[in-house]
This record gives C-alpha cells, structure tokens and sequence, in this order.
C-alpha cells in the first residue's frame, strides 16, 4: 500500500455547514483512475484536493507523498490539473504566451523554441501569435493540456477534460491523458472514457461508495442512477 | 484588443521603451512648467508635429491627430478667448495639443510587450516588499485575455434574452455580472493549479 | 471594521475581470467637446469599489491605467496611450483610483446594505473623483477652476444614474453570487476558519 | 413538404469573410430532430437561425411558417431555446424571479401560485429563493428548461441541454425533451440521445451532410470522424 500515489484518509470536507465530502479514505496506485458519480456527488471536491484546490476540514490528504493542504507549492508543481472549461484556463492572449508562462522554469533563449515544439506536438503549429479567442472549442482545450503537460508533471488530474468536445477532439484528448507515462486521475461523466481507464472510483452524495476495476463500478453507477 | 502600435523602423522606434517613457514625463512636467508664451507654443506645437511625422505618421496621419483633437482645440480655445484672453487661449490649448501630439509618438512607435518590460523593470523595487514582480505584469495580460471573454459572455446575456423574449434593460448587467465572478473564480483556481500568481 | 486578509494573489482574477469590465464600459460614451467625456467606466469604477473593496478596487483601476498607459485603446470610445495622462482627464483617472478606494472603505464599513452602497457611490464614485479631477482639468487647460467645476454639471445626471445603477446592481448581485462578496464582518466571525477561509488559508 | 415546421432554402451564412453555414437545405418535420456533427462545424448556427438569434447571409429560413429574421418577436414568442450552459441563460437572481420573468402574460395575482407550481413539477420545490449559483448543475438546467417550456412554446430548439450532466440528469432532461408534445430539435454530441430521434442531420464544415433516420446518420458520423 505504501506505493499509493494518492492516499485519502478520512477526509470531510464542510462548507457553509453542508458536507460535500464525508469521510472518504481512498488510496489510489492504479496508472489511470476514473472518477464517476452523480452531479454534486463530490467528484470535483475531491480531485481538487488532489493539489490543494481544496482543503479538507479534517482527516488527511497525501499526493506524491507530500500534504497538499502544508506544501501546496511543492504539490502544484508537481501535480498538473486540467479542468473541464478551457476559457478560463488559458491565462494569456496568445498560445506562444500561454506556453511560455507554463516555461517559468526554461531558460528564455530556449522558451521560444520550446514553445514552437510543444505547439507541433499539440496540432497548434503557426497558431502561436493568434488571439486564443480564434480557435476553437478543441483546439482551446488542447492548448490548456499543453500548457499543463509541458511542465513534466509526476501527477495529472483533469476534471471532465472533454465534456464540451466532438467525438474527435473528445478522443484526441482522451487517447492523450490516457496514454501518459505518469499517473493519472480523470473524473468524468463519460462512461467510455471511464471503461478504458485501469481503476475506477464511484462517489455518492459525498461518500465514496465504490472503488475497482471499471466494468463493476460502473455498473454499480447505472444502478444507483436507475 | 488592437494594440495603437504601428510597425515601423524610424528613430523612434528603435529608441528603447524606457528612454522614450523618460522623454515624455519630463516634456511633461517641463512643458506645464515652464510656460512658454504664445510664440514658444507656436514652436512647440510644430517641433511635436514633426516628431509625430518622423514616426512614420505621414502627413495624412498628422492631419488625423489633429483632425481627433479639433473638438478640444475649438472649444477649450474658444472657451479661453471668451472667458480670459486670445494669447492665453494659444498658450493653453497649444500646450495640450502638443503633449498629446508627443504622446502619440510614443504610442505609435512602442510595442506593447516592451512597454510591460518597463512596467516589469519599474516593479522590480517590489521585490523587497515581498511582491513579485512579475505579478503585475501578469495581471495586465490577464485582463488583456479577459476583454474578449467578457465581451462573449455579453453576447450570451444579450442571446439569452432575445432567446427568452425579454427585454431586462440595464438589469441585464446582474446576469453578466455573475457570469463575470463565476469566470474569475475558474480562472483563479486555474492560476493557483498553475503554481502562477503567489 | 476587518479588512478582508485573503492573499492579495488570490483575487488576481477578480481583479483583472473588473479591469476587463471597465475597459468594456468604456464603449458607452458621449464624447463631449471639452475632452472630457460622459462614459460608462465610472460604472464599473463604483461596480468594482462595491465587489472588490478598499484593497482591491484601486488595483483594478490601477490595471486599465496601466493598460493605457501601454497603448492599448481601453478608455472611452477607444482611447489610449500616454496621451490619457497628460490630458485634460488625468485628474479624473487619478479619481477613480482614490474613488474606488471610498467606495470599498464605506460599503464595506459594515453590513452591506443598499444605503451603505448608495453612501459610498455618491461620495467615492462622484465627490472623490470630481475632487481630483476638476483642478487638473483647470491646471491642464488653464480653464479657471470656477469654470471648470461648474462645466461639470454635464456629468452631473449621469453619475448620479450610475450610483443608482452601481448599487442596485451590487445589491442583485450579492443576492445572486454572493461568494463573490468578501464575508460581512458579522458573518465571517461566525464562520470561523472553515469553508471558504480554508481556500484561503493556504 | 408543407408541414415542414422548419424550413431552411440554400441558406449561407458568412461572419468575417468565413462561412460557417455553406448553402444549407433542410425541411424537418419529425417529432424530434437530433443535430450532430463535429466542433465548429455549423450545429448551433443552424439553430440558433430559428429562432433568428444569428441571420442568414443569403437563403431562406421559415419557422413555424414565419421568418425569423422579420418577424423575430412573433417568433420567439412560439420557439422556446435551451442553451447549453444554463447559467449563460438563468437571468435574474433567483429561480422564482427567473421563472416569473418567463410568465410575463400572466396575471400579476396568480404568478406567484403558477411558480410555486412549477418549481414543484421541475423537482425544485422549496427552492425558489435560493441563490442560483448554489443550485447544483442539474438543478440549473432544469430551472433553464422549466423557464422555457412554461411558456408553452410551439417548438423547441435545444443546443447540447445534457452535456453537462451526470447519468440521471441527461436522462431526467432528454426524457422531457423527448417526450414533448411538439416538435423538438436537439444538438448534440450524446449519439445515444441521438439515436432516440426520430431522424438526424448531420453537419460536417458548415454544409448539410446528412438527414435521416438516426443509425444510418450517426453511422456516417462515426465514419467522418474516424
Ligand atoms: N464553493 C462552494 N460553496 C458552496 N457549495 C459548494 C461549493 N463548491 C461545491 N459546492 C457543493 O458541493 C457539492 C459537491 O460539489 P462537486 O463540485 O464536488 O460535485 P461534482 O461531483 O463535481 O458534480 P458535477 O458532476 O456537477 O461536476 C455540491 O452540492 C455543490 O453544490
Ligand atoms: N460570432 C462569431 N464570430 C466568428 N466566428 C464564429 C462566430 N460564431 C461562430 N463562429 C464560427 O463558426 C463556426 C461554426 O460554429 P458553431 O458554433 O455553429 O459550431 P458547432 O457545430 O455548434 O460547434 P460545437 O460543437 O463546438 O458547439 C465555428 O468555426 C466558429 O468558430
Ligand atoms: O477616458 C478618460 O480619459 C477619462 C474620462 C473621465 C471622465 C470623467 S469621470 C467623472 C465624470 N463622469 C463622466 O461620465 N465623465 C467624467
Ligand atoms: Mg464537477
Ligand atoms: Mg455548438
């Protein structure tokens, strides 16, 4: 057990006298976690625990072995979080911008080639001076991925990275998280993208209720949703 | 948003950011200070229309700045000539002509990125008081990033009520209000995942 | 009164949203032949005083400022560039900054209520700003400043419809999102350091 | 053909020099139309024109036998529209306020009851002066829904109303929409929502690419995104 990358021990969490997390202990190890649920179920809650988004109002929390809620900056550096809407992800006017704010760390006579890479690499070459504003739905969302994944994160977290997407870009997306050398949490609402993850977890009105291999978990989902 | 910046490869383009910022506070101060009379102003106002023109304005675009400053010039003129004196009404009007003249120069010639380098350098005391420089620069692309989304969410409010058959008037600015904070609360999360901003 | 302790960096969105609002007021304008025009960006002067605060607002005014300063046309009707600073309207934009300031130091004074938000407008969103600006538009243009503050008068039915808006806006606003208020100093002491004060915390 | 209740004729739409709807020809008159296709590629154009929200460039549009773009209010006032994002749509403070704002013909009297009504058919009872940014996500949408259909609309036009709901909430709104009395059209990228309409049209780069019974259209769709 001591391998966890993610390790939840009792964790509530209580906001305005409302608990949206109720005593969830969870140890996550598997390469890609699938977290489902109903809306309001807690998921979001508790991936943004996961760097410290969130804290919770007692019990612990262990990501990479470090305590996001003491560490946080040290555990955001290391853990790269993806959210559902790319509006508000991308900071900058521009890809080359954007990027190049994710490359604190990179040499500045290097940035500018680097950017010019990591925007090949994402389909997004010659995009890089364009308003974010111009491209499209998929194309935002990529470029938010690649601001994330370009800073070599030992922990990927996205929160519902392909709700607003097409088949296409939904699978472009999802073919990219899930083939990550890293560990990797997704939540989601899509049951495919679930059934192709390696574990999965089932929250319910703040509980964790289920965690195993996929087939079983979702079909407990459907269950409690019927 | 459209920068005012024009390329180009004048003098003034190439004279770095901060030299130029320089320049115009003390024309600035040295102008309103020391008041040239009506003959100086006269001079001044054709030494700030040739800088403009060295720009690369041409004189179409000389002829646009001041075309933009004519309501200024006749009323603000007109204003002093009735009210205090012709000779005060050259000298006061002039002056302002001139620094605005001067200041479109600046405007024309100064990329917008070397301009938030200046405001990184002149931040860069900040440092001591525990605030990151970089922070107020980041602040400055944010918002430029934010112009866009905002007009957007505009257009969603507007939709909405012509979807809805409403007419909420200016009430109207509550529901893009709160899509406003909503936006700035993703955003503030995305910067804290980020490790950016603190 | 408390001001509100959450990391200045925490709001940088916030921030940076109500300087966005700002600029896009700034495409309601009546261009007036003094120079000085009639615009929405007082609005969002008042809005941003109400939301943000004593600490905030003025950094949120800062930002447009900055941002004109580096030539992006963000003040009314497009405006922008240095030009803005040494103009006839230089006083007013220094009034927005110190206005914005009042109004956050007296909505937020104590509960906030409409009365509270109507006091702070009127005196930090028009007294505040005309106080700063009247003299350098007097200064600028060697307008006498009798004349000066009496050519104000045009402004005068605007800002006061504005207040108006400002705080009915603040008050609808606070009902509809009111996470977007920092807590009432009441309230925060009873929720102690849980909920939001632990987002803030870290 | 003259039972269409929509009717689009060789309609182009151009923004900025970019057609986003190339000569589009469409008569619908099933129950219920699905609107698929890929991001970007025309869907909420072509339904955002029946209810005149965007105009065509050239070309005709006819709803309900009337013309959008001329006779926008009497439109409007008979085609109800979902978005997406229901907070992009919920306009007042509160879901009583929101749902009184739609019910603008009834008399003053009687609104309050009407509310109270529909706040307890739409499962929102006891909620009518709660803060609308603490309803959750489901509860959003269908206060979005309920302030539309309480208007009785002659038809419906809903841009993605599921996609950002879990299992029993897009079942719980696409059982609504689905079970409408008039005609209803859905754009979407939930092909299992899809596949529940009576026929599907298919976009593909602002064209027509496809009307049909939905397995064939949702077949080609797979195909061109493959
Ligand atoms: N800042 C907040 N203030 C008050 N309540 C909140 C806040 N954030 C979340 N909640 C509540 O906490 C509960 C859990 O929210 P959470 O976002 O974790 O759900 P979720 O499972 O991600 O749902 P969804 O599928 O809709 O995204 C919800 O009831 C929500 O209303
Ligand atoms: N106001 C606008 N200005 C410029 N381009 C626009 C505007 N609205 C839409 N477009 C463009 O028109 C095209 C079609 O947009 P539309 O929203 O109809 O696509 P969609 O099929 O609904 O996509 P999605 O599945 O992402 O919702 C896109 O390329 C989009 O970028
Ligand atoms: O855009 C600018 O350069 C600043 C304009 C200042 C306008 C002042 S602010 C107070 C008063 N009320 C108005 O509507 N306009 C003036
Ligand atoms: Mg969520
Ligand atoms: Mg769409």
């Amino acid at each position: 057990m001591t391998d966890a990358h993610i390790a939840f021990d009792d964790v509530s969490c209580v906001v305005d006298d409302v608990p949206i997390l109720r005593s969830v202990t969870a140890r996550l190890s598997a390469r890609r976690t699938a977290v489902i649920g109903a809306n309001g179920s807690g998921k979001s809650t508790f991936a943004r625990m996961m760097n410290g988004l969130r804290q919770p109002t007692s019990g612990s929390v262990r990501v990479l072995g470090l305590d996001p809620a003491a560490e946080g900056m040290r555990v955001r550096s290391r853990v790269g979080f993806v959210f559902t809407n790319p509006e508000a992800q991308i900071l900058l006017p521009t890809p080359a911008e954007d990027l190049a704010l994710s490359l604190g760390s990179v040499p500045r006579a290097m940035r500018a080639t680097r950017v010019e890479q990591i925007l090949e690499q994402y389909g997004l070459a010659g995009r890089g001076d364009q308003p974010v504003s111009e491209l499209s739905g998929g194309q935002r969302q990529l470029l938010a991925l690649a601001a994330v994944l370009c800073t070599d994160p030992q922990l990927v977290v996205a929160d519902e990275p392909t709700t607003l997407l097409d088949l296409r870009n939904a699978r472009r997306i999802a073919d990219l998280l899930l083939g990550l050398a890293v560990p990797t949490v997704i939540v989601t609402h899509d049951l495919d993208l679930a059934a192709r993850c390696d574990e999965a977890v089932l929250f319910d009105d703040g509980r964790l209720v289920a965690i195993g291999a996929p087939p079983g978990v979702i079909e407990m989902y459907r269950r409690l949703s019927a | 948003m459209i920068s005012l910046y024009q390329p180009g490869d004048s003098i003034l383009h190439r004279i770095p950011a901060g030299a130029k910022l320089l320049g115009l506070a003390l024309s600035a101060l040295v102008i309103s200070t020391v008041r040239p009379g009506a003959a100086g102003t006269l001079v001044l106002l054709g030494v700030a229309s040739v800088v403009l023109l060295v720009t690369g304005a041409g004189v179409r675009g000389l002829l646009l700045a001041w075309w933009r400053l004519r309501w200024l010039i006749l009323v603000l003129g007109g204003a002093l000539v009735v009210f205090v004196s012709p000779a005060a009404a050259v000298q006061n009007t002039g002056r302002v002509v001139a620094l605005l003249l001067l200041a479109e120069a600046m405007t024309r010639t100064t990329r917008t990125g070397d301009l938030l380098d200046v405001l990184r350098r002149l931040f860069r005391p900040l440092r001591a008081f525990g605030v990151d420089p970089e922070t107020p620069a980041l602040a400055v692309s944010l918002t430029i990033t934010m112009v866009p989304v905002l007009a957007g969410l505009l257009e969603q409010v507007r939709d909405a009520q012509r979807a809805r058959g409403v007419r909420l008037g200016v009430r109207a600015a509550v529901p893009l209000l709160v899509l406003a904070m909503k936006h700035a609360d993703d955003v503030g999360d995305a910067l804290t995942a980020r490790g950016i901003g603190r | 009164m408390t001001p509100d302790r959450r990391p200045l960096s925490a709001d940088l969105a916030r921030i940076a949203v109500f300087a966005a609002l700002v600029i896009v007021l700034g495409t309601v304008m009546v261009p007036l032949p003094s120079g000085v025009p009639i615009t929405g960006q007082t609005l969002g002067v008042m809005l941003a005083g109400l939301v943000l605060g004593a600490r905030r607002a003025p950094l949120s005014i800062l930002l447009v400022l900055a941002l004109a300063a580096i030539g992006l046309p963000v003040l009314a009707g497009g405006r922008g560039g240095l030009g803005s600073f040494v103009g006839p309207t230089a006083g007013y934009m220094l009034g927005w900054v110190a206005g914005a300031v009042v109004i956050g130091l007296i909505a937020h004074s104590g509960r906030f209520t409409w009365w509270r938000a109507a006091t702070a407008t009127l005196i930090g969103g028009i007294l505040v700003v005309y106080l700063f600006g009247i003299p350098v538009q007097a200064a600028v243009t060697g307008v006498p400043l009798d004349l000066t503050a009496l050519s104000t008068i045009a402004f005068l039915p605007g800002d006061l419809i504005k207040a108006t808006l400002a705080t009915v806006l603040a008050v609808a606003l606070r009902r509809a999102y009111p996470r977007a208020f920092p807590k009432a100093v009441g309230a925060r002491a009873a929720a102690g350091a849980a909920g939001t004060g632990a987002v803030a915390a870290q």
